[in-house]
């Protein structure tokens, strides 16, 4: 299905956002994910379900001033 | 001497803030923090880079005992600001924000309507405010009223190492301000920190002028030193400067007829 | 670190010469050479006033650990300062003199003409002779070959606390002599002082300030700190100024398409 | 006899520098004396005669920058 | 040489605007204007005190070649500045309107969202509007969007003579703007005028420095000369400064062998 | 207004003294004489190169009514600079004599001893002495003494456009001096030179800022300008700076109930 | 009739603006009228009545920076 | 015969000051010329003898600040 991932379009089949990570390949800790404009705890990852057309930011915390 | 600093529901002992930005390598920045002994640092959201491979986050090097404070840096407008807080706050960042909204993109100045608007927002959303600024007295006094926590006047460009370049203003806003001011941006040597601190200003930020020195740890234990002269100097209640001379030896003829 | 200051035989690990003028009372210079950690002080010579009473002398204020630093003060000619330095040394003050020899008594500037020729008749007599001068860099190469131990150029007029006026010649001087270089006189803040030390001068003297504050002890405390400070920005090699800004946060476009 | 005591020509009576410190009722403690412009220890100040016309200078040390 | 200085649809040879505040007597300001050459004049708006008796307009004092520049001065909002220009021009003073948002009671600073607010309607009015501001680029880009005929950023408080407090900012908006760049407020020697100049400003306004001189109208001349002076070196492009000395003779030994 | 600057015998109504150095062509010095309108022009003299074949000499662009004032750059001692001064007069340029003695190669600062030797041989041979030194009371004074028909402190160092960085002194000068002073070198910009002037300084003279412009002709009437803006000004008493604002329009409430 | 002269209440009995004036004793050269938030241009004074309840403000150029 | 001339040793047959210039092909006009110390004026170049020994300085003004 096609969904809006960190501002461009992809092509993902994971079910869940647990998933999505695991295939992406990214390092879950310190990672933050928004889920149509909604923050999911880590802790509900595995049962927020991925669907067409979401629109998800994964984002982590990186130096800044 | 109990001379304290409080943000919010918070208390520190130390008047330096610090950032994770611009250094060489993560892991000097607990060093840093410790020779420094500053009790908050600011940190940056972004999106994951999945190309970037896995380093490990700039949090697992901030020590509990310090007080994260997240910026909006990216941030154009108000509500892009507010998205960034309300983000860093649910993933468990804390109360304090750092609101930061530039649109001038050659010198990285801030713009004060758009972060007034964003403070009005979060001051009551809860969050603890800390809004970056041009020095302005009109929208200090707006910023207080809207509820933010503190104020934060550049002193110069981010990153320019120019140090106090707005300091008329900044006295001003010292003079009248009903909240603490907090100098931030521009700051590259501890003797303009200190000035900062002996006009008054209640803290200073220092980022880029501690992550890129040579020795980014013993610059750190430099900048607080300096930060305490000024303030103790503040508290000393030194002479002001004279026009003339005065002699610090007596001044009487000596073996002469 | 070891990072020690050199003046003659002596080695000193505080870069804070402080003075014992114009203290409201000779109580406060135990105390503040405490909290200041400074390890060499001035003193002056004069005529005793019988009709002053017998207050105790300024000497029993000073811990033999502090090394004493007479100066010529009253000395208008090189005659006369080097009859006060004999005077001293004789008297038991050790090998130090500061020479200060002012005609001008509106500024309290001094001469240096007078100045070189004192410094060439005590530096053979033994004596570590630091001149205090007008920033001059021929006159300051001059002193090197006579054989001072320092160079003290003035930031101010003395006991004015308008700081480094003679920023700019004082830089040269620190950039071109084989001397150490001990900023004097008008020092009125830290962070003017922890300037002085960014720049590279090896020490600062700072009497004044200190002894007219509110708060003497803490002042010198303040001073001490910014000196510190300045030195170890000088060591830990900061950057230098841009114009322009430099992001100390990402500049990646955030949450927007 | 006369002697030039601090600047200013001075009468006095006292046959060495100890009786003049004594006469003049100073403290000795820290107290810096020229005699004809040489510096003379506290241990000599006693053994050191005053004869007219000398030249003779009390002095100590002050608070200076 | 043809270097004209155009506001709205009018040109001027001459770029120091002037004012009519705080001279000792309406007459010093005709000769003024002779000796100064100023092209254009502020003037305030205010209720008639019917106790004052009859003194003679200040327009009256006004020749018909220079142009009028009313100024909304006593607006501590949008609406107030709105009403008074719209009063200004229907009392027939022409297009041009300084606009001068006025909260800060203690320091005399403008209110720059205030100041776009007004410049917003003024423009689309065909007001030609001439926004007195805190030097902002981000707003002084916003002013340019709004229709502002020029900017004219404060070098530092009304009537405080300081002088270019705001220097890098200043500079800053020049080397950013595409409308022509003012400075007003603060100028208060000949020399900080010629500075402004210098950096590439269009013009500057001057009134307490010349209305309060002992001679205002030697004053005028001094400071129009000072203002040509520094746009003449703009124009001809001197060298900047140099770390280093560069002879001006040459340095062949000479007479040596 | 017969305001004249008198040097020795002689009686200007320029106070912008020039110089001929670093000119990309000799024929732009006429036409800079006759912009700027000042009446006197250093000159250096040297060994002739044989090799440099025969190009016209620099006196040749000088009109007779600009007093010409040789200076002996390239001495390093007093008798070099007096031997200089005897060939200069001899060779027929007057009683006029820039004294210039640097012993300083890398900065080009003078040697106020070596300058003041020479002063005191030169005046009493009939000179008119003009000596070129760093800014220090004492050395003014007796250069005084010595018969100089009045001082030249310099601003920064030879060529390095870097203005008044010796401001501080520079004003003592001028405020204790009972000779003319003439601010010379490091000054680069009409605003520094107009800023000399409202300090009171009596002249100033400029070379390097004027030959290296992209159009010397143009910076030297700049210059001129500026010169003449910061008499005036000094002239006209302008009114000191304020620590507050002071309102230059009335601050009657407006149209406000 | 009341009126609302500068801000304050007023009485007057001028029937229009040029009355006004006059009775004022206020110099008319120079003088900008705003009635009821217009400018009345000073040809029309004395054909613009004054009403009960009007606001009108007399105004003037001051020196001003 | 040797002289020095300008610093350096030189060697030359010119019998006077102005020969010597003509020899050395320099322009006359501006030329001040020191012989043994002593500056000579431009109408007595013809009548100063050069003698071995000389020491003779050739000088002219240039730019200089």
């Amino acid at each position: 299905m096609k969904i809006t991932l960190n501002g461009s379009v992809a092509e993902t089949d994971s079910p869940d956002l647990a998933a999505l990570v695991t295939a992406k390949g990214i390092d879950p800790c310190a990672l933050v994910i928004e889920h149509n404009s909604r923050v999911i705890k880590q802790e509900h990852w595995g049962t927020t379900p991925v669907r067409e057309g979401d629109v998800i930011e994964l984002l982590n915390f990186v130096g800044g001033g | 001497m109990e001379d304290m600093l409080t943000l919010g529901q918070k208390t520190f002992s130390s008047r330096l803030l610090t950032g994770t930005g611009k250094f060489s390598s993560k892991s000097l920045i607990g060093p840093m923090l410790e020779a420094s002994r500053s009790e908050m640092i600011t940190v940056a959201l972004r999106r994951v880079d999945p190309t970037a491979g896995n380093e490990d986050s700039i949090l697992a090097h901030i020590p509990d005992s310090v007080t994260l404070l997240p910026n909006t840096s990216g941030a154009r407008t108000a509500n892009e600001a507010v998205r960034i807080a309300r983000i860093a706050r649910e993933a468990g960042c804390g109360e304090f924000i750092k609101i930061e909204v530039i649109s001038d993109m050659q010198f990285l100045l801030p713009d004060n309507h758009e972060t007034l608007k964003a403070t009005e927002v979060l001051a009551k959303e809860g969050f603890t405010v800390l809004p970056y600024m041009m020095p302005d007295i009109t929208v200090s006094r707006q910023l207080h009223d809207a509820g933010a926590a503190a104020v934060m006047p550049l002193g110069s460009p981010i990153g320019s190492n120019r140090g106090l370049e707005m300091r008329a203003m900044i006295r001003r806003i010292i003079d009248t301000s009903r909240l603490p001011v907090i100098v931030d941006a521009g700051i590259g040597k501890p003797s303009q920190a200190a000035e900062a601190m002996e006009m008054g200003a209640d803290a200073v930020l220092v980022n880029t002028a501690i992550a890129t020195a040579q020795d980014p740890v013993m610059a750190g234990e430099a900048f607080a030193m300096a930060v305490e002269a000024g303030r103790m100097a503040f508290l000393a209640e030194l002479a002001g400067q004279h026009h003339a001379a005065r002699a610090s030896s007596p001044l009487t003829g000596f073996l002469r007829e």
